[in-house]
């Protein structure tokens, strides 16, 4: 019982982090339709941004915090403009956009060694401690990280489903002719989605960073998460995103009431495998096949 | 394995061709994007390593293995690997494409890395194998300039396969269902085997070369196979051309040589190189897919040099006179309309019964009847949204009617897919041509062609000559049939290159290369300016009178009274009417109904 | 090298001439040129005896270093050739020969990468004996040492695999196994009421000591039991869901290999889990460990490792901490040590070749000279008097070192808690 | 028909306009304008080039060249948005409504390149218009019926006060009853706010009913451009098909 309630927790926490990782990146692919691998790059840049902020120039966890979230969302952008949004008006093709998306997340991860070093850096200073609820037990710096998490993601489903600019992102994404047609400037509105999916992913990163460390290829296994998430839940809507990446992290985690800790990862491959080849909708359909 | 370093390096770039060349007969040929290339090439040095060295045990008991020679493991990676690459492209062959299938071989791949590192009594963990070193009949290859040979020799053993492969009608294939699978399908080929082969020799070819440098090496551990592997071996294939097989050969050679030139760079320590050559990789990736996304070395380069591009103007130079006298031809008497006697004494050749389909709540087809005779061409004919194109989709079986048949030559056609109904003699001509664009226009007819030998893979190397001789007909009767359509002069240019109109014409050659009976037109001449509408217009003509059973669907109805010597008229999903082009356009009713009221 | 002041605290003095000696005759050398006909006095002098032609001074000798200098495990790869290179600076100050190290990246332990680096170490930079680490980037070498005859030093990561080949010599304790029996025995006199062990292993070197060492010793030494045994994959950074099932095994300590990394992450989500049992590790050579545990690396955790302490009053300990401190500003650790000791043992092994009349070279001419005499010093043990002692077994070329438990502080910091010995529950005094 | 004639301060006056999707040319040479306060048909076959034309007006279509102009300027080069904010409104043929959000949000897009402060106001004035659309406010478009669906289309086409509309198709799939109700209120819209419309319809009686001239597409070309009286004169229409 107490094991339950014990997983109960950790998949909480992990679920939180990885449904915000999944719908950062279904923001970006559901508008776009950009298999944006790169996005690692983005990731790891915010944890260095903390890094470079908190760390070497001294000054607090809060700036840090900002410079993550602020340091991440121009790196998306940029991406975007600079060379997604090219090779989109020239008619490229699914397959050269994700190689492209290859080719800055390997450069990308290599650059940081050059510039940081290999070797991992550290970001101290949160004042963590132990929560205790009956023989159950979490950090205050999880139980922060997952609340960010859940209030990010609640904050952007906000964002999209009740502001107008939310609006003309789901317009995009659902429409992109009629989209034109009532005058959204789609480019604006990618650009757009790029920098809320990296702020994202660079909140996640801000709080990887000071919970262990920062180092150049800490982007990758995340953001496969927040990938397969996407997947898993459905890549009709966030509430279907974050679904799949929440359940991801709630698997991994359960699969050790059951399997030995090594083996939750192939039974996160394996359910991946079934979903996409026989419910390639995912989890969540889509009200009103969108 | 001792020996020069040189050797080594030259031999670890043969690793990198092998794995290039063969992945890009799966990414270049077959337009499939696999990013298990290393879970493949793992799968086979695991393969090799277990029955050569560490043997299989279940429950305490050996199974198979060890001590098996090299060449036997050799010969179980490749067997193993393809099978993997079948089972992977089980699902991938059928419905699951694009980023789904980007992201089912990633989960593969790290479902293979995963198993390798944690089933240590079988792969070791972490920790790897020892692996006797390659030999063959008792003769041991122990350093790295004697294996160079045979590696070499390997590496232009793979490339020629996948060359060979590549301009083998089994290669035109692929790269037809790269190009529109949709398309094959309608010329009554089967797609899902040769994608599921192309899966499977890519997985054997990188699962060999697997086996093979895990005998080199004389080591495996899972971490050899991980996913920037993958990734470059995906960027030789994207840098050197998709479809190419000599660009993936270069790129690799290139790539590959970057991390020890940059290594004996002296100015850059021995820990920046790494980092350094995947910046670099990574910037020309990027690079090449911005400015010269179809690669270093395109597919069709050779062809494309032969005949240079023509200044294709972009908009026909057609002045407004020439359409109004169109409009105004209309009102001569029809010339030449096809001949023969009467079709109704003609049995039919097609019989349509009692179709009815819905969809959801709409009914979109209801209970529609007629039939085709030989040497007839009949018009479907109707306003928008009548019904028109889901005949013609129920018709060549790409849906499944709720209710009703249709039978061919008396045959009944119900539960054929779009490949069978081909195969049996009705072809379909799409509205928007769905012209192979990256093939060139004799290859666009070839590939029409009904039972070419060489489309099976295993003949396209047990009985070469057969095929050649085989291949040598299909061009023969793939020009016979540009000739016939007027553009042969344009045979061995790409078929994106070519003007609209030369685009519908290959289409047109390539529906007769299919030997079909029936020919399903669908708006013949849209989108073409007058000239090549007239050429076609007399195209579908002489068709008829050759014997064959038209039927088109055409919005332009100048076009129509042109060439139908029937038409049926449909509203709301069911026909309203059926005449000569002068009973149906002088009855106020179907005006009212065609032109609103 | 005007660090004096800060170096200075917590030294004996004469440490602190040596250390100043020896910068000085480095100096004077590198001024005045190398051969030199008589013997040398040199800061090494006391343990392998005066330098000069016949210790190998005029020689020029490439050692080839296969590090991990990219990827996650780069700390080792820097802290190894900082080691290594420490002991070139003192040999050559010692009238021995000039050891270039020659470095190759196998990026955190690929395969090809070591395989072909070294290649080119051989062919290319005329490498005549090389330094190893990590698991399979070492394994995956034994081929090519056993066909060129390269005398090659395991000094990281060194596995049971490694045992009884020619011209691999292994100058660390095996990981995990060696002092593995030693670990559960001081945890079990230490902690007497805990009996219920849960044990965590990564499936690299050392499940032996997981899958047979502790079942077998634990219930000899504390009439306990296995709560529980578990594995994780390389490279974990979530150990949520092993947490839980450690929880509720109701174990009352921990015996773990995992190494790495995933030890900091392992070891700071266990205790902000609020599970305080104590941790026996077998590897904390990582630098970044602290780094990542933070605090929670001070709380109850242990190490039975040959563990390095730069603190360690041997003499041979202070020449090497002064000497490392005043190049690097900072003290060395575990990885320094293992390749400091080796690349002196190989100039003692170059030594004893000139001096036996034979031409030393690639080969196994340098593997012959252990048989000269087994027994070299060590960083490791001993006392403020005299250096600690590591003795090859000449059979199956795997080494025989202090070993000890220690308790870990903050920032990584050991302290010694008891000595013990390879495979044996006999436990002495720190 | 009066070429001679400066258009320039024209709603809209298109010369020379061609455009294509890759190989496939889809307008060749297209020249025809729009008067102030003028309804003008496009009429032609499926795939004659309607929705292109309008598209290639509107700037979404990147292939093209030729002179578009309105109200005195030239717009060939000016991108979507702008063109949208500047007055020019256009409802596509096939899926014209945001079906996963409500009617509301959808008619707040419809303004969404002006933003106007009196944007509630405007909203009631269409639920005017359209009471159907009020009952259903806070319904997703998506589960609307096709009528439904189509008067929102034009309620988002009119939030912006537009003075130039391009209609692509606006009663197509409709029942006749409501295909009939949406082009009276199209004609009203005309009669009462002034604006001027280029249509495109399927049903080319009902829209010959409420222009004043149309032009004939056929593969690409006007082949020819009459009065609407001219037209509806006509028995039938095969030939210009």
């Amino acid at each position: 019982m107490n094991q339950l309630l014990q997983l109960i927790a950790f998949g909480i926490v992990q679920g939180a982090t990885y449904a915000l990782l999944a719908a950062s990146f279904w923001l970006i692919y559901a508008t776009t339709r950009t298999f944006h691998l790169a996005h690692s790059v983005t990731y790891a840049v915010a944890g260095y941004a903390a890094f470079v902020i908190s760390v070497q120039l001294g000054l607090s966890l809060w700036l840090g915090a900002f410079a993550s979230v602020i340091s991440a969302a121009a790196v998306g952008c940029a991406i975007d403009a600079i060379l997604y949004r090219p090779m989109r008006a020239r008619g490229a093709s699914v397959l050269s956009i994700f190689l492209a998306s290859l080719g800055v997340a390997a450069a990308g991860a290599a650059a940081l060694q050059l510039i940081f070093g290999p070797l991992v850096k550290q970001v101290p200073g949160f004042p963590n401690a132990t929560l205790y609820l009956g023989s159950v037990t979490v950090t205050r710096l999880q139980v922060l990280t997952a609340f960010c998490a859940a209030a990010t993601i609640f904050l952007v489903f906000l964002f999209i489903t009740r502001t107008r600019t939310g609006n003309a992102i789901t317009a995009v994404r659902t429409n992109p002719t009629m989209a034109m047609a009532v005058g959204i400037p789609v480019e604006r509105i990618s650009v757009l989605v790029f920098g809320i999916g990296s702020a994202m992913a660079g909140l996640a990163a801000f709080f990887e960073t000071i919970s262990f460390v920062a180092y150049p290829t800490m982007g990758l296994q995340p953001v496969m998460f927040g990938v397969i998430g996407v997947f898993l839940g459905g890549i009709g809507s966030i509430r279907g995103a974050a679904l799949g990446g929440f359940v991801l992290g709630f698997l991994l985690v359960f699969s050790g009431l059951f399997l030995s800790q090594n083996l939750g990862v192939i039974l996160v491959f394996a359910v991946l495998l079934v979903v996409v080849v026989f419910r390639p909708e995912g989890l969540l359909r889509s009200p009103s096949g969108a | 394995m001792g020996g020069s370093y040189i050797a080594d390096l030259a031999n670890q770039i043969t690793f990198l061709v092998a794995l290039a060349v063969s992945l890009n007969l799966l990414l270049g040929f077959a337009g499939q994007m696999s990013m298990a290339t290393a879970a493949f090439y793992g799968l086979g040095a695991y393969t090799c390593a277990i029955m050569t060295a560490q043997g299989m045990t279940l429950t305490g008991a050996a199974v198979i293995g060890p001590g098996w020679p090299f060449l036997g493991g050799l010969a179980s990676a490749i067997v193993v690997s393809f099978v993997g690459g079948l089972v992977v492209a089980a699902p991938a062959a059928r419905r699951v494409r694009g980023d789904y299938l980007i992201l089912l071989t990633l989960a593969f791949h790290f479902l293979v890395v995963t198993i390798a590192s944690s089933w240590v009594g079988l792969t070791g963990g972490p920790n790897g194998i020892v692996v006797p070193p390659i030999g063959f009949f008792g003769y041991e290859i122990n350093t790295t300039d004697q294996a160079f040979w045979f590696l070499l020799a390997w590496a232009a053993f793979v490339s020629l396969v996948c060359w060979w492969i590549g301009r083998s009608p089994f290669g035109r294939l692929l790269r037809g269902i790269r190009e529109d699978e949709i398309a094959i399908q309608a010329l009554g080929k089967r797609t899902i085997a040769p994608k599921s082969l192309a899966f499977a020799m890519t997985a054997a070819m990188a699962g060999a070369t697997g086996a093979i440098s895990a005998a080199y090496m004389q080591f495996v551990a899972p971490t050899t196979y991980s996913l920037d592997l993958a990734i470059l071996v995906a960027a030789c294939v994207a840098l050197g051309g998709p479809g190419n097989i000599l660009g993936s050969v270069v790129a690799a050679i290139v790539i590959g040589a970057l991390r020890p030139i940059l290594e004996n760079v002296p100015s850059l320590s021995s820990d920046s190189a790494v980092p350094w050559q995947t910046v670099i990789y990574g910037s020309i990736l990027v690079a090449g897919m911005v400015f010269r996304p179809r690669g270093l070395l395109p597919e069709g380069l050779i062809a494309m040099r032969r005949f240079p591009r023509e200044a294709i103007s972009a908009v026909p130079r057609v002045v407004q006179a020439t359409l109004l006298k169109t409009v105004g031809e209309r009102d001569q008497p029809a010339l030449a309309k096809s001949s023969v006697p009467n079709p109704m004494i003609a049995s039919p050749i097609v019989r349509v019964r009692n179709l009815s389909k819905s969809f959801g709540g709409l009914q979109a087809v209801k209970d529609v009847s007629f039939d085709l005779h030989p040497g007839e061409i009949v018009a479907l004919i109707g306003p928008n949204g009548a019904g028109k194109s889901t005949i013609f989709n129920l018709m060549t079986g790409a849906i499944r009617p709720d209710q009703g048949e249709v039978t061919l030559h008396g045959q009944s056609l119900a539960g054929a897919d779009p490949c069978a109904v081909a195969r049996s003699g009705m072809a379909r001509y799409f509205q928007h041509v769905r012209i192979l664009p990256g093939l060139s226009a004799l290859n666009n007819v070839a590939i029409g062609v009904p039972r070419q030998a060489g489309e099976n893979l295993a003949m396209t190397f047990l009985a070469p000559m057969r095929v050649a001789r085989g291949e040598a007909e299909v061009r023969a009767e793939a020009l016979r049939q540009l000739e016939n359509v007027g553009i042969a002069p344009h045979a061995n240019r790409t078929a994106q290159d070519l003007a609209f109109g030369q685009q519908k014409l290959v289409a047109f050659a390539r529906l007769l290369a299919t030997g079909a009976q029936v020919l399903l037109l669908d708006e013949p001449t849209s989108g073409v300016d007058p000239q090549a509408a007239d050429q076609i217009i007399a195209l579908v003509r002489t068709l008829a009178q050759s014997g064959k059973s038209i039927c088109i669907v055409e919005h332009s109805l100048h076009v129509v009274s042109e060439l139908a010597d029937r038409i049926l008229f449909m509203n709301a999903g069911a026909i309203m009417a059926e005449g000569t082009v002068e009973a149906i356009t002088t009855r106020p009713d179907l005006v009212d109904l065609y032109f609103g009221t | 090298m005007t660090t004096k002041g800060k170096w200075q605290d917590g030294l004996s003095r004469r440490a602190v001439m040596l250390g100043t000696g020896a910068m000085a005759v480095s100096a004077s050398l590198g001024v005045s040129g190398v051969a030199r006909a008589q013997d040398v006095s040199g800061p090494l002098e006391p343990w392998f005896g005066k330098g000069g032609k016949s210790a190998g001074a005029g020689l020029t000798w490439n050692h080839g270093l296969n590090l991990a200098l990219t990827g996650t495990g780069a700390s080792f790869g820097q802290a190894m050739t900082r080691g290594a290179t420490t002991a070139t600076d003192l040999i050559r100050a010692s009238g021995g020969p000039t050891i270039v190290l020659k470095l190759n990246d196998h990026q955190g332990g690929l395969v090809p990468p070591a395989v072909t680096g070294v290649r080119r170490l051989i062919s290319q930079e005329r490498i005549q004996s090389l330094g190893s680490s990590y698991g399979p980037a070492t394994e995956a070498l034994f081929p090519l040492i056993a066909n060129v005859g390269l005398t090659t030093f395991w000094s990281g990561g060194a596995g049971p695999t490694g045992l009884g080949k020619t011209d691999v010599w292994i100058t660390m304790a095996l990981f995990a196994l060696d002092p593995a029996t030693g670990g559960l025995a001081y945890l079990a006199k230490r902690f007497p009421s805990a009996k219920r062990l849960a044990l965590i292993g990564q499936q690299e070197n050392g499940t032996a000591a997981i899958n047979e060492i502790a079942p077998r010793v634990w219930p000899q030494v504390s009439g306990g039991q296995i709560a529980s045994t578990e594995f994780v994959n390389i490279g974990t950074t979530d150990f949520s869901s092993l947490i839980a099932r450690l929880k509720s095994a109701k174990a009352d300590a921990i015996f773990t290999t995992i190494y790495g990394n995933d030890q900091g992450y392992f070891i700071k989500q266990v205790r902000e889990a609020g599970v305080d049992i104590p941790i026996m590790s077998i590897d904390l050579g990582t630098p970044t460990v602290p780094d990542i545990a933070g605090s929670a690396i001070a709380n109850n955790c242990f190490l039975a490792v040959d563990g390095y302490q730069p603190q360690n009053p041997n003499p041979y300990n202070a020449l090497f901490v002064e000497t490392f401190k005043a190049k690097y500003k900072t003290p060395p650790d575990y990885f320094a040590a293992n390749f400091f000791e080796a690349t002196n043992i190989l100039a003692a092994l170059i030594g004893r070749t000139i001096k036996a009349g034979k031409t030393p070279g690639r080969g196994s001419v340098l593997s012959d000279a252990f048989q000269a005499g087994p027994s070299f010093p060590s960083v490791y043990g001993g006392s403020a008097a005299a250096a600690g002692v590591m003795t090859f077994n000449l059979k199956d070329h795997s080494v025989t070192k202090p070993l000890g438990v220690f308790q870990i502080g903050l920032g990584g910091v050991l302290t010694k808690v008891a000595t013990i010995e390879k495979n044996s529950t006999t436990l002495g005094p720190a | 028909m009066d070429l001679a004639k400066d258009h320039s301060g024209t709603p809209l006056t298109v010369s020379g306009l061609s455009a294509r999707y890759g190989k496939r040319v889809v307008l060749t040479d297209v020249n025809l304008h729009v008067d102030e306060g003028e309804i003008v048909t496009v009429l032609g076959h499926n795939g004659a080039g309607k929705t292109s034309l309008l598209q290639s007006i509107m700037g979404m279509m990147r292939d093209r060249s030729g002179v578009v102009r309105s109200f005195g300027h030239d717009i060939s080069r000016r991108s979507y948005y702008r063109n949208v904010a500047a007055g020019i409104s256009m409802t596509p043929a096939e899926s014209p409504v945001f079906r996963p959000l409500s009617v509301v949000t959808n008619l707040r897009l419809g303004a969404y390149s002006t933003s106007p402060p009196d944007l509630d106001d405007r909203l009631n004035e269409i639920f005017k218009i359209f009471p159907r659309l009020r009952e259903r406010r806070d319904q997703l478009a998506g589960t609307l019926s096709g009528g439904e669906q189509r008067m929102l289309a034009i309620g988002m086409a009119i939030v912006n006060r537009p003075r130039l509309m391009l209609l692509d198709e606006p009663s197509i799939g409709l029942a006749p009853a409501t295909a009939a109700m949406i082009m009276t209120e199209i004609a009203r819209l005309c009669s009462t706010t002034g604006v001027s419309i280029l249509l495109v319809d399927q049903n080319v009686r009902s829209a010959l009913r409420l222009s004043s001239r149309v032009y004939y597409l056929r593969m690409g070309k006007i082949i020819l451009e009459e009065s609407a009286k001219a037209a509806r004169a006509r028995d039938h229409y095969w030939d210009l098909f």
